[in-house]
């Protein structure tokens, strides 16, 4: 065991199988000497040399496109899209080719990359730095998305992402990089892709988040304890394949749901998730489950982002309002 | 010659005339007579089976497809120069190279008729399936080359893209991708003059299509593309630099698109007769034809009776494509992941019980 | 009046705009002297010069951002994107320029354009020739994104979206080009975007489409109602912002509701629709909010698409599960 | 000179040498002593703003700033050239250009703190705001440029972009966009040899930026971007050639990033004090300082005295920054569209409900 953050604990992910694998070899903008704007890939390079830690052209369709090229012939190539806004160039590559190459050729060949995204806001950036874009990519079939909300969870899903044969979207809390330390078992282990995880049990009401939402809840679950509500919190972990069976328990117990997202509103996740819950636990709402997600518009610079960005006091709010409807 | 080659000065790289005599100073034949032959007979069974394909669509026997006429040059140039460790990157214009890659033609017939399976490609680990959306195969085609340098595999990627695929983004992201990584990548522009109906003037302003190797450092040559022997030089020699270590290489195939763009276009609607004509003294099997005519190589050969023999196997191919399993609806999930997640189950069993509830019903 | 088809409203919105409006160019692979291929610009060319409608280079990032370009300086583009497949190279200037412009630049530059994507399945094509990619564009901030299903509203949405000032993404279901005829006023009117319209009235459930799908709902719904099941339907019009009103009006009426979309299930707009009738409809629901969508794979080829497709049969089949639930 | 300058040869074109003696044969000068004067004033303006900046940011009073230190040759000579008519599409890294094209320095400061609002620019209606995501902002120039050509309107665009934004997709299309078209858009390439931490001669194979102009037909020229003089000269051709309707021009400015990537940023990671003491004797202001010198023009300038001056003035920009309107709440929403959605109504009016029983819980 060793005290890690989200950085650490993904670079130790990371360590473990360039150590395990020859045929995995990370790249991405910066990710080389540099070691990544975020210094997720510090010291990768030094240790495993350039060959299989490298700077890649600024190219964001390019670094997709080819890792698809090098997945096909056997590599796993783990790579880096600088920020969640620069993804997007990417699309096409993930959308038309990553997500399909297996069924388009019947299994002949695959696709087991990783492609690793900082998200989020919080963080005080120039536009385009602080994008949630998990429900595009939840959207494309054939595409897994991860989304890790501690140190511990962040090494075991990548890990996982990494062995898993079929092509991982795989997003970093990146407000919550260094935020949170804990405990990490030092060897090799890993996490369940597709299982949502019950972070603390309650029975008044269930809170579904992922990322660096789920602080936002904890801190909002201290004050409704103070004023007698349970809470239920969920950690999705996985934003596609959804764990249905984990949420659906939960609020057939609850009975009332409130799901946090800091993405836009419309599409978003805190969509899928109200249609699961009443696809699964209709009969046992007491309330409307009901989503606190960003605005349906672009998340503000700097001086504004605090009135985007979902605040303990505003999960609380909901809570209240949901527990007393 | 190719090592002075400058893209710049804008020279053809050409073999034969249209009158299939040969033009080059100092050129040696690279091919036995046989081999010649071969590939004769090679570019005429891609026409046939071409030329077939379109009349099994006009049927309704097969769905949309994309005529190679007057492009077989290339494509059988290609095939002789790819080996088994080498690597196909299609676009979708290239039947020759998949067969010589060794799809069957059951394969591409059942492609076109809409089955993924086709795309398994069974004989031919090292071709990659169809890929639709223009250019984008390209990237796939230089992370394969970095994965054969990283892994010291023998081979090199022949990848295929037309004139029009030269303006997206990622043609330019993957020229440079091989480039900085001088992966072992030979990126082959067939420039048949049109993009459905944007003719290549349109596209782009630069001189020709092989300067565009300039902006990524890699050497280019253009080559006529309706000349065999011209292809089959330039296609060796790139592949012998890839093979070395000198990084990717680009080669502008000239050429036209005789036939229409796939089955559902009609290319009287923006071109003339005239401009079709044109083109039509320079095809490709008709040059190699009267080529070898000089040399006296053709005296046994008969158009008439090979094409019947072509058409007999084909229309067995074809065959086998209409006989082909039946498309189950559990292969529509059945190969989306390794595992298949909870959630596509569900959605899968949802399905089944419907189409279940439906067969009791009856 | 005169009858048209969906292909020919459109061209003939297209034609009407440009007689109307200098700034109007019209641009994209093969729309001019082609006309498109599907000729949805046939003759338009011939009538108003290369100049204002003509041919662009293969390069979709490049027809959108060029868009943008022509938009800050007052014009009004009206671009094609071939086929919904080829959509996705544009993304990155939809998502992080053209919905943003307005806002990133406080109004001092706007832009007015229109994005045609032919969208959907059912026509047998290749790859990435029947795609539905509404949602993605539902979930980025400052886009509009209409679907007309019936040549009267294929023209009058569009020239709403023409003459609307900020950018909106005008979806073709090409399925349908030119399957419905119906008598369209030949002058120029406008169908307000956001607003969805009850095609026919009914007490027992909802069933809200668009596109291609209200065909289908269509058919289903003569069956239903020989079963005596009387189903209200609404198209849906406009993907974003959703007509939330007659939506609500409509399902507290009924307490049921069916949402049918061809594309993908997870974070559809299924999942949108069904949060939003939780949201403004929980208390009259008398069962769960349901969703008949696309599955959550490839839409396969031309053999198994009809595997993938909602036919009429599964549609009753869900409103016969959903009526007597 | 330009008329047969041909990217290829790899020369650079340069007026003055390091120590300022002018090494180009048969330079004449364009500018008037006063105007030269007054571009120096200009480069120095921008270099203490500049470096003001970044220490606003180190205090903690704005956010994350991209200096531009070493670039202002690039920048001032394009604001020499830059007209009421023209455009400016800026990448992010041409604090010069923004100030000549009638942005004030508090609209960037307030920017940089984070408020939308700075990038109306309300005296500066051609200049578009800074782009972000590398690249994307040379489609918006190139459709530009179709607007003023389409419009009949007079005036270029002036497009930026760095040595890394040149292997995005979209500088690619860009370009050919704008060739096709013939539009009038000057596309400049600062090449300050990094992109972050990866220096150019990883971006690419392409033996200079200039030629990657050879794949669109675009005129390109290779000059030194820390040359005030010659970039005077190239963008004053390339403007006359826009201007007369030959279509785009692309010049590549080799310059040096002597600064950090941005305040984030820490080059001691990547690059080595001798490569950037090397760079620092070919100092765009220091050189172009000797070239005044020697022509005798600086005995009236006092740079410490000018420098004072503009600190205050600086200091003035960035308290008016300061002073600026606090963000409101409703600016979130108002101005996504010109006429506020229902639904984004429902999502303000929510939201303000919530600020509201916050307020009165007070
Ligand atoms: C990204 C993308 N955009 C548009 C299309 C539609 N499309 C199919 S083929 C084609 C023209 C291709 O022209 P070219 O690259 O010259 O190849 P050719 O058809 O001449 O072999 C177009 C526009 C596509 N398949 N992919
Ligand atoms: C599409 C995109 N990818 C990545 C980034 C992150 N990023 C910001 S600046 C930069 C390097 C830019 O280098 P260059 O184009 O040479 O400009 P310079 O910073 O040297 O002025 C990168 C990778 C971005 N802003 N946009
Ligand atoms: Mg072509
Ligand atoms: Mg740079």
């Amino acid at each position: 065991m060793s005290v890690m953050n989200i950085v650490q604990a993904i670079n130790n992910a990371l360590d473990i199988k360039l150590g395990d694998d020859k045929n995995i070899v990370i790249y991405g903008e910066d990710v080389g000497v540099e070691g990544g704007v975020f210094r997720i890939t510090e010291g990768l390079q030094a240790k495993y040399g350039a060959d299989r830690v490298f700077d890649s052209p600024l190219a964001e369709s390019g670094i997709a496109g080819t890792a698809l090229g090098m997945a096909i012939n056997g590599l796993r190539p783990v790579v880096e899209m600088q920020f969640d806004g620069f993804s997007y160039p990417a699309m096409d590559q993930i959308f038309s080719h990553i997500g399909r190459y297996r069924n388009r050729t019947r299994g002949k060949f695959t696709a087991p990359l990783v492609i690793r995204i900082p998200y989020g806001g919080g963080i005080n950036a120039l536009e385009h730095h602080s994008e949630s874009p998990e429900a595009f990519f939840g959207h494309a079939p054939g595409i897994k998305v991860v989304i890790p909300s501690t140190p511990y969870d962040a090494k075991g899903l990548l890990i996982a992402a990494i062995e898993d044969n079929d092509p991982v979207i795989y997003m970093e809390p990146k407000r919550i990089y260094r935020a949170i330390k804990q405990e990490v078992p030092e060897e090799k282990f890993s996490i369940p892709i597709g299982k949502a995880k019950v972070l603390s049990p309650g029975e008044d009401i269930t809170v579904i988040a992922y990322g660096a939402m789920v602080r936002e809840v904890q801190k909002a679950i201290v004050t409704a304890k103070s004023k007698g509500i349970s809470v239920e919190l969920i950690d999705l972990r996985t934003i596609w394949p959804i764990d249905r069976e984990t949420i659906a328990q939960s609020v057939r117990k609850t009975g009332r749901a409130l799901i946090v997202t800091e993405a836009p509103q419309s599409f978003g996740a805190g969509a899928e998730l109200i249609s699961i819950i009443t696809e699964e636990a209709f009969l046992h709402l007491e309330a409307p489950p009901t989503r606190l997600t960003g605005f349906d518009t672009v998340i503000p610079l700097p001086l504004g982002e605090h009135f985007y960005m979902i605040t303990p006091e505003r999960i609380l709010y909901e809570i209240e309002k949901l527990v007393s409807y | 010659m190719f090592e002075t080659y400058n893209p710049i000065d804008d020279k053809l790289y050409k073999v034969i005339d249209n009158a299939g005599k040969v033009v080059l100073k100092g050129w040696n034949n690279p091919l036995t007579d046989k081999e010649l032959i071969q590939a004769y007979r090679d570019m005429l069974y891609e026409r046939t089976a071409d030329t077939m394909a379109v009349n099994f669509q006009r049927q309704g026997r097969m769905g949309t497809y994309p005529p190679n006429l007057g492009q077989e040059a290339i494509h059988i140039a290609s095939a002789k120069v790819i080996a088994k460790d080498d690597w196909v990157v299609p676009a979708f214009r290239e039947l020759g190279v998949y067969l010589a890659a060794g799809a069957s033609l059951m394969e591409i017939f059942w492609y076109y008729k809409g089955n993924e399976n086709a795309s398994k490609f069974a004989g031919a680990p090292h071709l990659l399936p169809i890929s639709v959306p223009i250019a984008t195969q390209l990237l796939h085609a230089s992370g394969l080359g970095f994965s054969l340098k990283y892994k010291k595999e023998k081979g090199v990627v022949f990848a295929y893209v037309g004139d029009g695929g030269t303006s997206e983004g990622d043609f330019h992201e993957a020229l440079n991708f091989a480039a900085v990584w001088q992966a072992p990548v030979i990126f082959i522009i067939q420039n048949n003059q049109y993009a459905i109906s944007m003719p290549v003037r349109q596209q782009t302003r630069s001189i020709n299509m092989a300067v565009k190797g300039i902006a990524y450092g890699i050497p280019s040559v253009k080559a006529d593309g309706n000349d065999f022997l011209a292809m089959y030089d330039v296609l060796s020699y790139a592949k012998k630099q890839a093979s070395a270590g000198n990084g990717p290489f680009l080669v502008e195939a000239l050429t036209f698109r005789r036939g229409a763009h796939t089955t559902s276009d009609d290319p009287t609607r923006y071109r003339t007769k005239e401009e079709e004509n044109t083109w039509l003294t320079g095809d490709p099997l008709n040059r190699f034809k009267s080529f070898l005519n000089k040399k006296g190589l053709l005296k046994t050969l008969d158009d008439k009776s090979l094409e019947e023999e072509y058409k007999l196997k084909i229309t067995k191919e074809f065959e086998a494509a209409e006989a082909a399993p039946e498309y189950k609806p559990d292969e529509v999930f059945a190969t989306m992941f390794e595992q298949m997640p909870d959630e596509l189950k569900r959605q899968k069993h949802a399905y089944e019980s419907y189409l279940a509830g439906k067969e009791r019903q009856k």
